[in-house]
């Protein structure tokens, strides 16, 4: 039921301007995700919306009422720390109900019963009577988790509330926030520096970096067409490989390697929809950036011919993950890094033959860093090779 | 001394804190209620003082109503009265040369007690900060007279040996320091350690660098505490010449046994007193408000 | 998890602990055996000391006077304490909540702690004094007769009050450093909630403050016992009818007005162990309530 | 410890200079260092005039001086504790320090007899005082009193307090120091003995004796206090009462000739007057002396008692005893400095000057009341007493308080000759 | 030019057994990754390696020497600590000279000439003069690595040297200490409580739990061998599956499928030399827990048969990560975590056919948790389908 619109926010401190005049519709219900490197701004636009820090200029409105002047207690949000923000002091009962009994808002046999539900759906019943340095980490979030439920608010704000767990607790977590979303269905704004988290856990996820939004999407659209560099490397672990190129004759080049760019047929409507761009942006001569995520580069089978153009790589280390193997490799000038099977028999200073996926190229103009070519929305699905049946 | 040259830029960095203080002011303030509520806090903590200040620029000093406290114009006259004439100034000497051996004595002591508390694997450990920690109920008054006695035997009466070692062990400051020992992080301590650090490097190259802010807030701690000694010297002092401030006021009282009691002077000469220690707590206000966070163990 | 305990060496931890340990038993411990001594003799100046055994602490046993100001002693204690802390902390609250003038506030308040207590009696009785005080008019003007050179409960609040006074300045360099030390989160999680400004003091800073608040405690119970001694002396000298007769002024009269050195010794080993019964007291108690910090 | 050694002690000087301790502040301590400064231009000598803030303190340092082996060369010790201080028995008698040429009976009769021990004078008097009062004469005038005819009697202060209450001149009738000295002064002139053996005088006191004067003044004081006639300015409250008498909070003050000069100098407002003191009744036996005089010390370096010899003898010339009651109030205690004053018609001029030296003059020297009570506590008597009148102001039985006073006294009185 | 051996290592605080009588061998110039969950006595190990703390019993050795009571400074080897450890008040360059100049074994010259070199080996030449407070997190890591290396020691310990750092970060250093490792050769002992960093960094990773060694293996090898469900479980992410089954007839059956078990022949040496173990360990009826990790999982190409058996999955949850889609599904009673195609288009509640790799299964004792079948070490090269070209 509640919707948060951000007008033109901004916020300066001092000398540092923290948000930059962001604009951003929450939906109702929606697990929207603010995802960004550190000190991009993130924490401080939660801030602004919990009201505990005042905007320096723009508005803020929660189901169209203007809250931009309201004290934090009258938004009706409730806020999950990375810290836990848990009163050492007090049980996890207290903890919970401070604040309720605290507003006056809620009777005693209210209380108990929200206490008694939320202790049920988070499975806390037991951490009830301890203090919070008798909690593991876990605990203590669930706890903080339950505090911010009970109050049943508008909205919750998370601000990086897994980032002090350790990373299996924060998968069982995630786990836990993402069942808890779809049984409250409350507006959620989540604040992480995590992309696992931003795109497990958003509905949609707002990308900043440097107090502004480079792009909301929901998150596989993110990974697929990121709007601009930033996203395309900020996105993706490990990161996407970027190659500066020149556009020639709709071709890719590069010292080391040319690559051809498919290229929808002009005034397919099919192009439009998935963020491709025209070929009039396909230029020749254009300075740009090929970007390839390191799992689009594949060995391939020596047995079989795609009919893609191979290129020469050099391998300088190989690490293996466990699940697939990462070879950091050099083509030609560029380092690259291409994800091979996890037994692969590739040692450091061998040179391979590595091929791409043409379906997964993304081309950024190389003084802007603005997408302007997206492969995927040129090959129609018919076109697709065969997706392989192992991942 | 290493501390010197760590004085003298915490004085600076006072310095410039104030300065910054006055010009950033935030938008959100908290509600005028606050300020209003410390403002008349603040008044009436400051009123007492505020009068003795004023009262020394009086001719007599007699003050009985309100409308008395208009500041008025004998000021020079009485602080030229109490320094020239009443050799003030000469007692303040005294004290500072007093408080200075007490707090750099303190110090001394406590830093080298409480690094043996905190570094070193001592048996009985519990029991030796228990036994320094026991002196805080042996306040000096409790023992006036065997010390008195034990000060004629050493021959110390009238000397300022007198008024500052019997000071120079100190519960206080080495359970201050010892507290700071504790919270600097254990694995700064083990990679000294590991390079075979001795404890002389370690206290002048690490310790004490590492305890600039609290050493300093201390020191103003106890200076305060050393100015403001009175029952002490006044006993163990009687020759004029080595009296100390806080006994060297009653002097300045005039002939009160005939009536005249200057309050003007008084006050004058304790404006004078006050002075030391408040200009040292506003040089050094940071590391004396930011430094003392006692936390548990 | 780690040690901090990096060094062995038993000679140098003694050398290190030499001064300290020196001074305490020379200038501290060994003068109060000697007190303890004493308080076996009739002594005083220009006669021999002569061996009385008890009698000196039996005299203290049947005065009703001494009993009284036991009494007296812990309860001035205990008001100056709580005065001082509920001041203090209150002040440091307000202090802790403006984001303008913190700093200006902040020596204002500690400032008077710099007055010597004598001084500061001096200045309390000048502008209390029951005929020439400058606030003796407008006080009077409200309804309460200023008469505390004769009236036993006013010296009693007087002196408390310039006790109370002189010692906030101390204790608010204390308390601000560790409600700093609260996690700002904390205090956010608090506004969010909607709990009030005394309300978070009370149930989210004290607790969490407890060590430096018992701290406090401790340094406040010994200057009430034993650094109070300025105020009575000039204030009330322990009158009227020995409303302000405290333990300390006792002993020090007794020792050094009139120089019956045994009873005054023997007064010093009961405060002595009034103060120290009462520290372990505190020690239990806080043992108890306190919140040992995360 | 605390018990220092016997008579032989040996006592090192604080100074090669000779070290005077006391406790005159303000101009009259002025005055003294200008004697001082005097005597060595004369003598070469050089003394060291070191003020101590209150005979109380005085008294302190001088006794753990005794214990310390640190002594002055001269004490003036009040004569409250005057035998407190022959207790010790660490004294040497001025007599036997000053020249031989010195004549011991240029004293004024009253005066030497308190000073004399065992027929030798043991210490050498030098300021002393009465108690007198002072009114305020605008103040009397305007509240349609006579200032000319000062109340005499207690009774009469009460009425003279009552109209001037009543007529809002001013807002107390009297005040004085609550100091032992004025309950002294009112027995003295009652002709009334503090304790028994003659104030001492006359062997071992032993009990503090409440005659019905004694109820009567209670009585009277705490009647004053009640009905807001009289002011308490605190325990030795020296400066306190004087300057309550100087803001006109009260038009009458019972204090020590010493303020004379001080308060004629203070007075600026008003004009001032001197009265004898009032008595309970109509009895005016005589006043007990105040003030203080010299000890010294036995047992320091044989060879500066000549010196301090000289600087006694210097303090007792009739021209220093002049100009010291000059400056001070403090009467001349010399036959020859009063002749000098009286030729000179100072006291004509002066009549303030004159009132305690009248008044000490009219007393009755023979009658051992009007000799100060000699107690070896002294302190601590003074102590008791002092608390105690407050307490008496504050009782509904004052016959129970003065018991309960005297009882207090009593103790201390025993256990200190036990 | 030093290994390390841990005889019987044990230590015990008071009540608790940190350290449970460790054998442990550190070769020459290895590096060697401690990995394990909190408070499995990775630190205490390490500790004991550095002489911080004293062993409560057991031997350890330095090339050989016994140096289980020796002097921490007399060791030689360099501890690097996850708060950096930095003296705040020095500037980087005495930081790293102030051990070495306590030590007094080197000359002013020497000194210079190390700190010059090591200054050039970690590129912190312009990080000299500063102090820490002025350094980011990342440079505050490389002056303490830098103050290792001077000292030339013998082994560098490290306790999670890249804890306090952030993702991006914590990547660059990791690829940095492996650069430096592979320059300078020397023994390093690293503990960390991250797999990734553990999987990437060791050239052998000791895996602990509870104060004793789980197992000690090349990374990929605790990852395709594991040695009991723990292992099985700590490494990977996510986890490995582990659905409870019966052996019979060699096949694993469950309720929801029956999976067949590949068997060497008999006598086959490859089997052993893998982990391998004989049939005579697939008893009838034995119970046990099977093993499978999300990405041996397939949703096969309806297109072709490979002749597997299919199994039925509810999904529940479908969690995109970019690279792959997680699909949390419901296979009979057990959950499972399957990896699918990044762009799969699979729904939360839909069911799906499920197939997996057939040499990717795992069998635990279902009380010892010991492993006791690799199905990898059954099937010869030969026989495993071929692998995908994209992964
Ligand atoms: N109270 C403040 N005063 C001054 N600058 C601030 C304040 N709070 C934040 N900033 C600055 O504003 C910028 C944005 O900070 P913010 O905390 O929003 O970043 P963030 O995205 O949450 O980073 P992180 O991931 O590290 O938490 C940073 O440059 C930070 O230094
Ligand atoms: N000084 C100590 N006193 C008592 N117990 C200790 C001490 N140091 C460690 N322990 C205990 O020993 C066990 C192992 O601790 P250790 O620090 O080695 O774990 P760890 O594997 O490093 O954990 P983490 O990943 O959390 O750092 C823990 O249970 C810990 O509580
Ligand atoms: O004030 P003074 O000097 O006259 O002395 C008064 C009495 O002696 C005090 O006891
Ligand atoms: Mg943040
Ligand atoms: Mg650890």
């Amino acid at each position: 039921m509640t919707t948060v619109t951000l007008r033109n926010l901004r916020k300066k401190f001092d000398d540092v301007v923290a948000v930059d005049g962001i604009d951003l519709d929450v939906e109702d219900g929606e697990f929207l995700v603010i995802v960004g490197p550190s000190g991009c701004g993130k924490s401080t636009t939660l801030r602004l919306l919990a009201g505990l820090e005042s905007a320096t200029d723009g508005r803020i409105e929660m189901d169209g009422r203007d809250v931009t002047a309201v004290e934090p207690k009258d938004r009706n949000v409730a806020m999950v720390f990375q810290n836990y923000a848990l009163y050492p002091h007090m049980t996890g009962r207290r903890n919970i109900t401070f604040g309720m009994k605290s507003s006056g808002d809620f009777g005693d046999e209210e209380i108990e019963r929200r206490v008694a539900e939320a202790a049920d759906t988070l499975d806390i019943a037991d951490l009830l009577d301890r203090k919070p340095e008798a909690m593991s980490g876990g605990e203590r979030q669930r706890v903080a988790l339950g505090r911010a439920i009970v109050r049943d608010p508008d909205a919750f704000l998370m601000d990086e509330p897994l980032s002090n767990l350790d990373a299996k607790l924060r998968i069982e977590m995630r786990a836990e926030l993402a069942r808890l979303h779809s049984t409250l269905g409350t507006t959620t704004v989540y604040v992480t520096h995590d992309q696992t988290e931003a795109m497990t856990l958003g509905e949609r996820v707002v990308v900043m970096n440097d107090g502004g939004i480079m792009q909301v999407d929901e998150p596989q659209r993110l990974y697929d067409f990121p709007a601009n560099r930033f996203v395309a490397e900020f996105i993706g672990d490990p990161a996407m490989n970027m190659i500066p190129v020149d556009v020639e004759d709709g071709r890719a080049v590069h010292d080391a390697f040319e690559i051809p760019l498919p290229l929808a047929d002009a005034g397919d409507p099919v192009a439009a929809d998935r963020n491709g761009v025209g070929e009039e942006s396909l230029d020749d001569g254009r300075r740009a950036v090929l970007g390839v995520r390191p799992e689009d580069f594949r060995l391939p089978d020596p047995r079989t011919d795609d009919g893609l153009p191979r290129i020469d790589a050099t391998v300088n280390v190989r690490e293996p993950l466990g699940d697939s193997l990462l070879l950091h490799c050099s083509i030609g000038d560029a380092s690259c890094n291409v994800q091979a099977a996890p037994r692969t028999d590739v040692g450091a200073g061998e040179t391979v033959s590595v091929t791409y996926d043409p379906a997964r190229l993304h081309l950024f103009d190389a003084e802007t860093g603005e997408a302007f070519y997206h492969s995927e929305a040129h090959v129609s699905e018919a076109e697709r090779p065969v997706p392989a049946s192992v991942e | 001394m290493p501390e010197m040259p760590a004085l003298l830029q915490y004085a600076k960095r006072g310095v410039d804190a104030l300065r910054r203080d006055r010009s950033t002011e935030t938008v959100r303030g908290a509600s005028p209620g606050t300020h209003l509520q410390l403002w008349v806090l603040v008044l009436a903590v400051v009123f007492p003082v505020a009068v003795a200040v004023i009262v020394s620029t009086k001719e007599t000093g007699v003050v009985t109503s309100l409308g008395d406290l208009l500041p008025g114009s004998y000021a020079v006259e009485n602080y030229r009265e109490a320094l020239v004439d009443y050799r003030f100034g000469r007692f303040m000497w005294n004290s500072l040369a007093m408080s200075l051996v007490i707090v750099v004595g303190k110090l001394v002591v406590s830093v080298f007690a409480a690094m043996a508390v905190v570094y070193y694997r001592i048996p009985y450990k519990d029991l030796v900060f228990l036994f320094i920690l026991f002196t805080l109920l042996l306040p000096v008054p409790v023992r006036f007279v065997p010390l008195f006695q034990l000060m004629n035997d050493l021959g110390w009466s009238n000397t300022i040996l007198a008024i500052t070692v019997p000071y120079v062990a100190s519960a206080t400051t080495v359970f201050i320091l010892r507290q700071h020992f504790l919270s600097i992080p254990a694995s700064i301590v083990e990679t000294a350690k590991l390079d075979g650090v001795g404890p002389l490097r370690f206290m002048l190259f690490v310790l004490l660098p590492m305890s600039k802010g609290v050493l300093v807030g201390v020191s103003i701690i106890m200076f305060v505490y050393a100015w403001n000694q009175y029952l002490w010297p006044l006993i163990i002092i009687d020759s004029e010449a080595n009296q100390v401030a806080q006994v060297g006021l009653q002097l300045l009282q005039g002939d009160v046994q005939g009536g005249q009691l200057s309050w003007s002077l008084v006050m004058a000469g304790s404006t004078l007193t006050l002075l030391p220690p408040l200009l040292l707590m506003i040089v050094f206000r940071k590391p004396l408000l930011k430094t003392f966070n006692i936390q548990q163990k | 998890m780690s040690t901090r305990e990096i060094f062995d060496s038993r000679i140098e931890s003694g050398l290190l602990l030499l001064p300290t340990l020196v001074v305490s038993v020379v200038f501290l411990y060994y003068p109060t055996a000697m007190a303890v001594r004493t308080s076996f003799f009739d002594s005083s100046f220009g006669q021999a000391d002569e061996f009385v055994g008890l009698e000196n602490y039996a005299a203290l046993v049947t005065d009703s006077a001494y009993h009284s100001s036991v009494l007296l002693s812990v309860l001035f204690a205990a008001v100056v304490v709580a005065g001082v802390m509920a001041v203090s902390l209150y002040l440091t609250f307000l202090i802790h909540e403006v984001d303008t003038g913190q700093g200006v506030y902040l020596i204002s308040v500690i400032w008077p702690y710099a007055l010597p207590p004598a001084v500061g009696a001096l200045v309390f009785l000048f502008i209390a004094h029951p005929t020439l005080g400058v606030l003796t008019g407008p006080i009077e003007a409200l309804g309460v007769d200023v008469d505390w050179f004769n009236d036993g409960p006013q010296a009693f609040v007087v002196v408390a009050l310039a006790a109370i006074w002189k010692q906030i300045g101390y204790n608010v360099i204390f308390m601000i450093a560790a409600m700093n030390n609260v996690p700002d989160t904390l205090t956010e999680t608090a506004r969010l909630d909607g709990v009030s400004g005394l309300r978070r003091l009370v149930s989210v800073y004290v607790p969490i403050m407890t060590p430096t608040l018992f701290f406090l405690v401790v340094i406040n119970t010994i200057y009430a016992f034993f650094s109070t001694f300025a105020f009575v002396d000039l204030l009330t000298s322990g009158g009227p009818s020995n409303a302000t007769n405290i333990l300390i002024f006792d002993l020090y009269q007794e020792g050094f007005s009139f120089f019956n050195f045994g009873v005054a010794s023997a007064k010093s080993v009961v405060l002595f162990l009034v103060v120290g019964a009462l520290m372990l007291v505190q020690f239990r108690v806080t043992d108890e309530y306190s919140y040992y910090g995360a | 410890l605390g018990g220092g050694g016997g008579g032989g002690a040996q006592f090192s000087p604080i100074n090669e200079e000779l070290t005077v301790w006391h406790a005159m502040g303000g101009t009259n301590g002025e005055t003294l260092d200008g004697i001082a400064a005097d005597f060595e231009e004369q003598t070469g000598t050089g003394v060291n005039m070191e003020f101590q803030d209150s005979y109380e303190n005085v008294l302190t340092n001088t006794l753990s001086a005794f214990d310390s082996g640190n002594v002055s060369d001269m004490l003036q010790v009040d004569s409250l504790f005057a035998q407190q201080v022959l207790d010790t028995d660490q004294v040497r008698p001025v007599e036997e320090i000053l020249p031989d040429e010195f004549d011991a009976d240029v004293f004024l009769d009253n005066v030497a007899e308190f000073f004399t021990v065992d027929g030798e004078l043991a210490s050498l008097p030098f300021n002393n005082s009465n108690a007198i009062m002072y009114i305020n004469r605008d103040a009397f005038e305007a509240a349609g009193l006579d200032p000319d005819d000062p109340p005499r009697t207690l009774a009469e202060v009460r009425s003279a307090s009552e109209q001037l209450v009543d007529q809002d001149v001013t807002q107390y009738g009297i005040t004085w120091p609550n100091h032992v000295w004025f309950v002294e002064t009112w027995y003295g002139f009652e002709g009334e003995l503090l304790t028994d053996a003659e104030n001492g005088h006359a062997g071992t006191p032993t009990e503090f004796r409440t005659p019905d004067a004694a109820y009567d003044l209670y009585e009277w004081w705490k009647g004053m206090a009640d009905d807001g006639l009289y002011t308490n300015p605190g325990i030795e409250a020296w400066g306190e009462a004087t300057s309550l008498f100087i803001e006109q909070e009260a038009a009458m003050v019972l204090t020590s000739t010493a303020s004379v000069a001080g308060l004629i100098a203070d007075s600026e407002e008003f004009t001032v007057d001197a009265a004898p003191y009032p008595s309970i009744s109509e009895t005016r036996v005589g006043p007990v002396i105040g003030g203080a005089s010299f000890y010294v010390p036995d047992g320091l370096p044989e060879d500066r008692y000549e010196d301090i010899g000289r600087l006694l003898e210097y303090m007792s010339q009739p021209e220093v005893q002049t100009e010291w009651h000059k400056g001070s109030g403090y009467y001349p205690i010399t036959q020859p400095s009063v002749d000098a004053l009286r030729e000179e018609g100072w006291f004509e001029e002066n009549p303030m000057y004159g009132v305690a030296l009248d008044q000490l003059q009219n007393g009755d020297a023979s009658d051992p009341a009007t000799k100060r009570a000699l107690l070896g506590p002294a302190r601590n008597v003074q102590t008791v007493i002092q608390d105690k009148s407050v307490d008496i102001l504050n009782a509904d039985d004052i016959g129970g308080e003065i018991e309960s006073l005297k009882a207090e006294v009593d103790d201390v009185l025993a256990e200190y000759y036990d």
